[in-house]
């Protein structure tokens, strides 16, 4: 199983039926391949939409009718439309029971980089703020490590997302939460040692006396 | 409201007006209003819209003939024109918040001063900015913001210009049909009053000063 | 013809076409039977429609359809409704082009009591404060005096509706306005003197060289 | 979104709870609700609603019987109970402009603060707030109301709890839908999913926690 795979299926297992999800884009977006069995979720496009769902068949595509990058998607029964202003009081109101983003920096006290490298990477925040500060539960899925550098720091040099701490993080070699507001390692990638997360890891982790591996 | 060509409508326009733009990404924007402002030259904006769309699409027209002066949206992640002309410090672009970007605009529309939101709290958006500490929890003042002209896009209007928008191309059209002086819209579909029932309408008639005439 | 009827057929005359208008309850009401012929007035009701139309035939209300005060009414076609939160955004952002109120006191520089008589009638604001503080124009339709005192006061002692000053009183006697600010006679009462309005009008008025009678 | 009768609706309620109740002088209100309310003698009550109704209709039910001992509102003057128990000091009442009302419920479904609202800024409404100076225009800040419960009624709810509402019945209805812990719905039609198009959904099926089954 391919990193982003996994991240994607461990994520889909935080679901609950009857959730409102808004999903990220990269490997966030995955999660929605991977709902399980039975489960009936809602995902929200920010741009509009609550229901939707897979990629359109071959010209069934509506050009009024796309995901928050603007890429075809299809609605499914039972979808509702809305304005931006409804769209976002769903988001920072506390509706949206959990948004999966992904991230460059997350640190050990739970902080969020992830919309701005000063000097290179300039795009704007767009909904990102206000998902991490508004939504019930915020989860970041995204890889452990980049060219070799931790992406879980003792402290972000990036600049925040928002104050609020993350719930959970999502890596291809590890599930880490904040119990206390404490960074702390909950499970490993099937094989991987904590040991072995521990080397590619800059923050400081909590281990609890036992560290389940992914059930995947 | 007044029907017009797209022609009159942005000959309306003087250079150095703000203007917000309806649509996501390029989605639920006014193409016929845009391609005219590259035709008629318009130049020195003050563009007040989501994102920069990509080159050659929606919003994304106005930065490839560097028609826009200053810009404030939520993201132009996905135009390098943008980016470029933000960097070469070219034009100036205030990136904010999405939520706090539509909340800004529907206070200018709704007779708000503003609102005070917990986004942005902690982050370098503070900025600047009065903080508010109610309840043990802190908020921003965010100010009404509020623009010359709107150009509004809606799937249906009807004659007396009540709109109502179609699937995830509604977005910001309604909240910047409320907030300019002047407000001009085109529609996919132009029809008779009673078209749109009463509880669909979104954009109310009288809200319209212009709509732009199907060709 | 009547008081009420001479102050709502005066008050129409201010209407234009594409106006926007919010008729506040009693004579304001009345204001919509006398719409000039060929006038294109939208009125809203607060409670959530543009397009009100008159009272509906016998058997044809519906239930939910009603004015503010909650009688039945019939919607004109091409008629909107929507949600309190948009209602008062229309009256508050400006969109509303005349609302028509009723008063209790008007004083010299244009300021409204019309919701409060302290310690006797605290039925509460409603929506008065909105409209009389977002309404583009706002419009006085009241009697000039009650029980022989003046209702256009030098300085209002019933609690304020809004700090804005009105635009424009119109009473059975008399059309007052505010050029620059101060209390100025511009019509009388088809019949009626100057010195016959000012006999009876405790505020100071302006008044200019010429004070036409109101045309009906 | 769960299916409850009436009577398991009411009986989450506690003595003493917040209520937000939906409806304009008894239109749109879930009168069905209030019957139960009133036959669960519901004590104690935080009213937050628009007005009183008038005696023995919408939530003038419920001052009939004394069970409200706060009230939020905008206007009572058509309910003589509501004003003599409000003047005879047995219920406090805060009387609020309507579009005020109305703003703070959205601002607490939204996650906001509050708002700056012009209305009120010098009169009796100033009472006891920060006024604040912006551009030359004062206004107040006004803050988010939240209940324990919200009370709705919709038109039509699909079986997954989407809801649209008909004419003048939906008044606060969405706004109030968004701005309590639990929110229990009723509506004059059940229908099937996909009865309600997505463009008309006014409220999405995932705010409502309860819809009330008919009979």
């Amino acid at each position: 199983m391919d990193a982003q795979t996994l991240i994607a299926r461990r994520v889909a297992q935080e679901l609950r039926s009857g959730n409102l999800v808004n999903l990220g884009i990269g490997i966030p977006t995955l999660v929605a391949n991977y709902v399980p069995q039975g489960l009936a979720v809602f995902f929200q496009s920010e741009n509009g939409l609550i229901g939707t769902g897979p990629i359109p068949e071959q010209g069934m595509a509506h050009p009024l009718l796309t995901d928050a990058g603007g890429r075809p998607i299809s609605a499914l029964p039972g979808a509702a439309t809305f304005d931006s202003a409804m769209s976002f009081g769903l988001i920072r109101g506390g509706h949206v029971d959990i948004t999966v983003l992904g991230g460059l920096q997350v640190d050990a006290g739970g902080h969020l980089a992830n919309w701005m490298i000063p000097g290179k990477m300039v795009p704007g925040m767009g909904g990102a703020m206000d998902l991490v500060t508004g939504a019930k539960r915020v989860i970041v899925a995204m890889q452990h490590a980049a060219k070799g550098k931790s992406k879980i720091v003792a402290e972000c040099n990036l600049p925040l997302t928002s104050a609020r701490p993350v719930d959970l993080v999502v890596t291809d070699m590890a599930v880490i939460a904040f119990p206390g507001g404490k960074a702390t390692l909950m499970e490993t990638a099937p094989g991987l040692k904590v040991a072995e997360v521990l080397a590619v890891t800059e923050a400081e982790l909590a281990i609890p006396d036992k560290v389940p591996e992914m059930k995947l | 409201m007044k029907p017009v060509s797209a022609e009159e409508a942005i000959a309306m326009i003087p250079n150095g007006a703000s203007i917000m733009v309806g649509g996501f990404m390029g989605v639920g924007t006014p193409d016929r209003l845009l391609d005219e402002l590259v035709r008629q030259k318009k130049s020195g904006l003050f563009l007040i819209s989501n994102d920069a769309a990509v080159p050659g699409k929606g919003v994304g027209k106005l930065f490839d003939g560097g028609q826009v002066t200053n810009m404030i949206g939520t993201h132009i992640g996905l135009n390098p024109k943008a980016q470029q002309q933000m960097l070469g410090k070219q034009i100036t672009v205030d990136l904010i918040p999405q939520g706090t970007f539509v909340e800004r605009i529907r206070a200018g529309g709704c007779g708000l001063g503003g609102v005070l939101t917990p986004t942005g709290v902690g982050t370098l958006v503070e900025g600047g900015k009065q903080k508010i500490d109610m309840n043990g929890k802190s908020y921003l003042i965010e100010t009404a913001l509020r623009a010359d002209f709107a150009l509004v896009h809606a799937f249906l209007a009807d004659y007396i210009g009540n709109l109502a928008y179609a699937l995830t191309a509604r977005n910001f059209n309604p909240v910047m049909a409320m907030a300019a002086d002047t407000v001009i819209v085109t529609a996919e579909n132009i029809v008779p009053v009673g078209v749109i029932a009463p509880d669909h309408v979104v954009t109310p008639g009288p809200l319209v000063d212009y709509l732009v005439a199907n060709g």
